[in-house]
């Protein structure tokens, strides 16, 4: 018989260390990530789930993280922004993204990466539909979308 | 948001009319009713947890009751405050004999909800209010024929 | 974002989350979260205990029967269910899928949530409801089938009652389906929908315009027959800041229409 | 649904000149952001510090009978409450920039006795942890007596209609009359008068991703608050804030970095930043305040919703505009935050980018329940430019003229500028013809007819609008006193400050709060041109610090002008650098003449003799730290610090005449919509937008930011509305309902530019990133072209979401009754 409780002690791998920490079962993963362990990488742009700028990869799915609760994230491998480049070393989309001027003030930037990150991972060579399919769940208030689109389509596996 | 409809009832006008005036009894109409306080014959306040499928909305409902023309016509002044939604609601029910001895009880009601909910509900809070309206007179149906069978039909509220 | 308190379980088989759900009032199940969790952020109405479903095996997954009868597992996410090859027997599932909301929400998003949740802006209910879809509910007593058509009571309300969890969700064979929306932008909030379904008679359910997914059966599935069937449904459909009551009917019937066409098409 | 995306094209008229100037350099600020580094003002934290929640009012406007805050208070981990009773004794109201009756509002940072909109701030809960500091809201227990709401600006002067502000006697907050040239002349030249009832410019804005928000520290010790926040414009801030809470600017500490976008919607959050101030002294530790989605829809700095009634418009046959007069009846919501300035920043655009030269506006501004207006991309001008944009439409739509034509019949010349509008605003350059024949052949003018057929085959109506508009820039703030003549607002200034370390690296400071623009990236291209140095050489500080004296009164960064104001800055800042370093060197080398040195490499050396060099790395060292010896007389600090003062005057108040900004880039706009004549459902099937803004220091982040402002157009063309309903609730207070587009919403857009240099900056540029909601004006175009032969509709309103659309179809004659044509 499974417990019910308010907190709970969690342990979260992300970007490879291990956290362990008691959390509220209230909170929503967003603010344990950003406010107890403070990775300030991800963001908030919305409370309804639908900006994308809190989006990281658990257990290898591409999430809101604003729509799942930490308790849920017991036991999860967690990627966010801040573990992609490698030693400082951008990825190629990171890299691409500047390149093709696809962030002006950056606050999206995290979420999209991730998501881009997470489309190229299963799919190398997307289709211009499929590459604006896996960026509809992020909301970019600055590009319009366009110089996004270039920068993931240069780093597709074709074109790299 | 203006609701109304009429509704009629297999018992006397004067049934229909007790149990519209039995605070008791009404509180068995209401949705998720969890204590219920009369300050006398004209204010009541009741602590609801109106069920939405996704979780209950607590909200503490004072009811007052603006207009009375026994045995025929009554208004009440309902306010519900709560977390994210602040409810106005103005109701008024008026009796009538119908064909075969029943009640027939015309009602209308003039909802207004304010806060958070007001707004994100808009699409739902129709459908919404309208279920809420249906459980409220199939109960109230309920109380009647109570009210029919057991005399008073109240007791042990 | 900031949740009221709230109690949390994961049970790992249904009669477990079964008997939590028994024990506390004010429990309800947490499937993907896609909805109840932005519901509860805006703390209007709020469950006492989250019951997280996700950690019950038997919950998920899509299976064919040698009839071509599909079984899915209501903790299937979307993005599950579109990636299955078992799902393609019934082809309209995967692609009516593939237009909720965003990969993330997919991703995360149950077949059982969004149809439990019956939020009147989703696809599925008025989608399971055109094909003929039962849904199995367990409880206390054990299991009850439902008809897609009588599960959808109103809304955020289902057949699936306190105490009780929607454990399975069967599918008929078939190909001859339609669906078509009217949204907000690319697969953003839905103006209204409608599914429609030619194997044998035609079916059409209409989404967004009532408390439930409406469901009609034209005489037949010619344009006409379809317009007469809405016409006679007598809708008066909620308004909302996108559209008017008299535009969600007017919708539904051009809907109605093309989503049967389709349907007629793949039969 | 939207077909691919087409590559973005340049079509350039200048190749880049040699140099960093001029070049798409790759931004200085990316490698940050992209790694999740950058510093968004909800990422800093500080010991002990409460998280504040408020308390907000669900009524639209209702009396508050009584607040009781000590069951919120009574919460083990709550730290404090501050209420409206308790902010009206410990600060005045903010000052009004209006005249009576708008100067009689009384505004303080949370709502006093009373409440005006939905979402007003009633009461601040502080507390240990965000989730607490909402629970405690939850128990804060506010009595409100419910008063009947105006939410129709329409609606306000009505005698019945109830008062927001009974101190200033009537809904009524400002009104002005503005009149140039003769109008009776020009209607009694007319062959016909075009009459317009009424249009509407709906109200919405950009809506950051980033919202609002600050951590506040005060400090005992020097009575000063430190306030890191993601205003762009601390400037204004401070200016309200200190009157407010009775202390001198120098108390008033503003540091700003990474901020998420602003658009003008963070310019007005000094309520909410007093508030911080307040409660960090009151409760003596830090706290620090986030804005959520939801309440910045509620309650933060909507675009300004305005009417333009019975407008007349004198034209001759051949389309010849003379004249127009009309009536603007602007929404200002339930507070002037920075109204009643749009009162008059749009008369800088005054005739659009057309030559008629006789012009009567009567403005008039009301307060209603909604929540109060602020600066939006495109402030007050968008809204005007619109109105320009669908006269000259519904005028060639009425006479049957071709919409190309009369725009080129009365474009202003480009053989005409620098061109003198009737109200002495100074166009500097531009040749809006030429701009449009590039946004028409990259859009495919010439085959509209026969892709509308096509459309027509595959059931669809095919339309093609024009939308040719202004991006104003870098204000003359004495337009200001156009408003209140008591005002003493005038000019313009930026700051920049360069130096040379001791170790000789280049530290610009800036006194701007950048929002994405690139600022660190287009400042460092100017000092390396200069100091003859790569850009990675140049170290520009991120964000704004006025504790450092790096900035000026109107620092910040709002209404298109870095380009001008700040880069000007940079670059003779730099210049007084490059003299200090040469004069330093003459004194080195043994009083070479300064002539005969030049910079290079990182050096300054003798032209005719490059052996002979002092690096930077010496320079900096020699000032800084190894100065003895040096000549007495020598006055070189290698700290040069440059404040740009744009040349204004003040303008004639009587006449309300004069030049209200130094520069204006133009922006010509395409777009092809194909409509679904059965659901109103539509499309954008083909989009260009044509760009001017003279000199490009880096055309990559100038396109960026043409492209950014086009989608915001296009999203508030198509269905960014904040609409409310007749109670005065917000019907889109999200993201859910307001929707903003999407990846999979974007057109293909093609994008060309020219380069008029502007004849009046130091650098030929203009200020630019605004748009002047081009992409609002096209839609509006397009769809009336699709609907002709339909009904012949009048598009009548700014955001045209599908089932307005449809109506227009179902009831053109509701439309059609707006238009009447006179022969004169």
């Amino acid at each position: 018989m499974s417990a019910v409780s308010s907190s709970k002690t969690i342990a979260v791998t992300i970007n490879d260390t291990v956290y362990e920490r008691e959390v509220e079962a209230r909170k929503l993963l967003i603010h344990f990530i950003r406010d107890d362990l403070d990775f300030t990488g991800s963001h908030i742009g919305c409370d309804t789930g639908n900006c994308g700028a809190c989006s990281v990869i658990v257990d290898g799915v591409l999430v809101k993280s604003c729509m799942m609760l930490a308790v849920q994230a017991d036991g999860a491998t967690i990627e966010t922004v801040e573990g992609l480049a490698e030693g400082g070393e951008l990825t190629a989309l990171q890299q691409s993204f500047s390149d093709h001027h696809a962030l002006q003030c950056g606050y999206c930037t995290p979420g999209m990466l991730m998501s881009a990150t997470a489309l190229l991972r299963t799919n190398p060579n997307p289709t211009d539909d499929q590459i604006k399919k896996a960026l509809q769940g992020n909301i970019c208030r600055c590009t319009g979308y366009w110089n996004i689109f270039e920068a993931v389509k240069a780093a597709t596996a074709d074109m790299a | 948001m203006n609701v109304q409809g009429e509704r009629t009832f297999a018992a006397p006008r004067a049934t229909v009319w007790q149990v519209l005036n039995d605070p008791t009894a009404m509180a068995k109409t209401m949705p998720g009713v969890e204590s219920f306080d009369v300050h006398d014959a004209q204010r009541w306040t009741a602590n609801v947890k109106i069920p939405l499928g996704l979780g209950g909305l607590r909200m503490k409902v004072d009811m007052e009751k603006s207009e009375e023309r026994e045995p025929e016509f009554a208004k009440m002044a309902i306010k519900g405050t709560g977390v994210g939604a602040i409810l106005n609601m103005e109701t008024s029910f008026s009796l009538g004999d119908a064909a075969d001895g029943g009640t027939t009880m015309q009602w209308a009601a003039d909802v207004k909800i304010a806060g958070p909910v007001g707004s994100m509900g808009q699409r739902v809070l129709q459908p919404i209010v309208s279920q809420q309206v249906q459980h409220v007179l199939s109960a109230l149906d309920k109380q009647v024929q109570e009210a029919l069978a057991g005399g008073s039909g109240t007791a042990g509220a | 974002m900031l949740l009221r308190e709230v109690e949390y379980a994961k049970p790992s088989s249904v009669a477990e989350a079964l008997a939590i759900l028994v024990e506390h009032d004010g429990a309800r199940a947490l499937a993907g979260g896609q909805t109840l969790i932005n519901v509860m952020k805006a703390r209007a109405a709020s469950p006492d205990v989250l019951v997280d479903l996700n950690g019950i095996e038997a919950l998920k997954g899509v299976e064919l029967a040698p009839d071509g009868t599909l079984s899915i597992g209501p903790m299937t996410t979307c993005s599950e269910l579109i990636a299955s090859a078992e799902a393609k027997a019934r082809p309209i599932l995967g692609e009516v899928c593939a237009q909720i909301a965003d990969v993330q929400v997919r991703n995360r998003g149950t077949i059982g949530g969004n149809i439990c949740s019956n939020d009147p802006t989703n696809h599925l209910p008025p989608l399971l409801a055109a094909i003929g879809a039962q849904m199995t509910v367990a409880g206390r007593d054990g299991e009850r089938v439902v008809p897609a058509e009588e599960f959808f009571l109103g809304v955020y309300l289902t057949a699936v009652g306190p105490g009780e969890l929607l454990t399975k969700i069967t599918i008929p064979a078939g190909k001859g389906d339609g669906f078509a929306a009217v949204t907000v932008g690319a697969d953003g909030t839905c103006l209204v929908n409608a599914a429609a379904s030619v194997n044998g008679a035609v079916r059409v359910a209409l989404g967004c315009v009532a408390a439930a997914p409406v469901v009609l059966r034209p005489t037949s599935g010619d344009d006409e027959a379809v317009r007469t069937a809405v016409r006679a449904a007598g809708l008066f459909p909620p308004a909302d800041v996108h559209a008017s009551s008299e535009y969600r009917t007017h919708l539904a019937e051009v809907l109605a229409v093309r989503a049967v066409r389709t349907a007629v098409e793949r039969s | 649904m939207s077909g691919t995306t087409v590559i973005p094209e340049r079509v350039e008229t200048q190749k880049p000149q040699k140099g960093w100037a001029g070049q798409s350099v790759p931004r200085k600020e990316d490698k940050r952001l992209v790694q999740g580094e950058g510093v968004f003002v909800d990422d800093i934290k500080r010991h002990g510090m409460g998280y504040i929640f408020f308390v907000r009012s669900p009524y639209a406007h209702a009396h508050i009978t009584s607040i009781d805050v000590s069951k919120a208070e009574a919460i083990k981990g709550v730290y404090g409450t501050l209420t409206g009773e308790e902010v009206a004794a410990l600060t005045d109201p903010f000052f009004q920039l209006s005249t009576p009756p708008g100067a009689h509002l009384k505004d303080y940072a949370l709502a006093v006795g009373k409440v005006r909109y939905v979402g007003e701030a009633v009461v601040a809960v502080v507390a240990e942890t965000r989730e607490l500091a909402r629970d405690a809201s939850e128990l804060v227990e506010v009595e409100y007596e419910p008063l009947p709401p105006v939410t129709d600006a329409r609606r306000a002067e009505d005698p019945e209609a109830p008062i927001l502000h009974e101190d200033s006697g009537s809904n009524l907050m400002w009104e002005g009359v503005y009149e140039w040239g003769d109008l009776d002349a020009a209607f009694a030249e007319a062959d016909r008068v075009v009459k317009i009832k009424e249009l509407h410019f709906h109200r919405f804005n950009s809506t950051p991703l980033e919202t609002n928000g600050a951590l506040v520290e005060y400090n005992r010790g020097t009575g000063q608050w430190t306030i890191h926040t993601n205003n762009q414009f601390p400037g204004f801030a401070a200016i309200m804030m200190g009157p407010a809470i009775r202390c001198g600017l120098d108390k008033l500490r503003f540091v700003t970095q990474d901020i998420g976008g602003g658009f003008g919607n963070k310019i007005t959050s000094h309520p909410q930043l007093v508030v911080c101030c307040l409660l960090a002294r009151k409760l003596n530790r830090p706290v620090q305040w986030t804005e959520w989605r939801t309440d910045f829809h509620l309650s933060m700095s909507h675009g300004n919703e305005r009417w333009f009634h019975d407008t007349e418009v004198a034209v001759k046959e051949d389309g010849t505009l003379l004249g127009f007069r009309t009536c603007a009846l602007d929404d200002a919501g339930a507070w002037l935050r920075y109204e009643p300035l749009g009162g008059v920043i749009w008369a800088q655009v005054t005739p659009g980018m057309y030559r008629w030269r006789n012009i009567r506006l009567e403005f008039t501004q009301v307060a209603t329940n909604k929540a109060p207006v602020s600066p939006n991309r495109g402030y007050s001008r968008m809204q005007h430019l619109w109105f320009t944009e669908r006269v000259i439409d519904i005028v060639a739509h009425e006479l049957g003229l071709d919409p190309v034509e009369v725009r080129k019949r009365n474009y202003v010349r480009a053989e005409d500028m620098p061109y003198e509008t009737p109200n002495g605003c100074v166009y500097d350059s531009g040749d809006y013809a030429q701009m449009l024949d590039v946004a028409l052949d990259l859009i495919g003018w010439s085959g509209a007819e026969e892709r509308r057929r096509d459309a027509a085959v595959r059931g669809k109506l095919l339309g093609v609008g024009i939308g040719s508009t202004l991006d104003s820039g870098t204000n003359n703030f004495g337009q200001a006193r156009m408003i209140n003549p008591e005002l003493q607002f005038s000019g313009n200034n930026e700051v920049a400050t360069v130096k040379l370390d001791i170790f000789g690296e280049i530290v610009v400071t800036l006194g701007t709060t950048p929002q994405g623009q690139g600022h660190e990236t287009t400042a460092a291209q100017i000092v390396a041109d200069i100091l003859q140095c790569s850009v990675d050489d140049v170290h520009v500080r991120a964000g704004h610090d006025s504790y450092w004296n790096s900035h000026a009164g109107f620092s910040g960064t709002y209404a298109s002008q870095f380009a001008v104001t700040g880069l000007s800055a940079v670059k003779s800042a730099t210049e007084m650098l490059a003299a200090e370093i040469k004069k330093l060197a003459s004194a080195i080398f043994g009083g070479v003449p300064v002539e005969a040195l030049e910079l290079a490499e990182g050096s300054v050396r003798i032209k005719d003799n490059p052996e002979v060099a002092l690096p930077f790395m010496a320079c900096g060292a020699i000032i800084n730290a190894n100065n003895a010896g040096l000549p007495e007389d020598l006055d070189v600090t290698l700290n040069c610090r440059y404040v740009y003062r744009p040349p204004f005057q003040v303008p004639d108040i009587e006449r309300k005449f004069g030049n209200l900004t130094l520069t204006y880039a133009a922006q010509v706009h395409a777009a092809v919509v194909e409509i679904d004549p059965e659901t109103g459902y539509y499309e954008i099937v083909d989009y260009a937008a044509v760009d001017d803004c003279g000199k490009r220091i880096n055309p990559q982040i100038v396109e960026g930011q043409v492209m950014g402002a086009t989608a915001q157009a296009l999203g508030a063309a198509m269905h960014e509305v904040f609409e409310y309903d007749e109670d005065g609730n917000l019907l889109t207070p999200n993201f859910y309902d307001y929707h903003v587009p999407h990846a999979l919403d974007m057109p293909p857009l093609r994008t060309g530019n020219i380069e008029s240099p502007s004849p009046f900056t130091p650098l030929g540029t203009k200020g630019m990133g605004e748009g002047g909601g081009a992409g609002i004006h096209a839609v509006c175009a397009a769809i009336q072209d699709a609907l002709r032969g339909h009904g012949d509709a009048i598009v009548y309103d700014s955001c045209n979401p599908y089932h307005r659309v449809w109506d227009m179809l179902q009831h053109p004659e509701r439309t059609r009754e707006l238009v009447e044509v006179v022969q004169a």
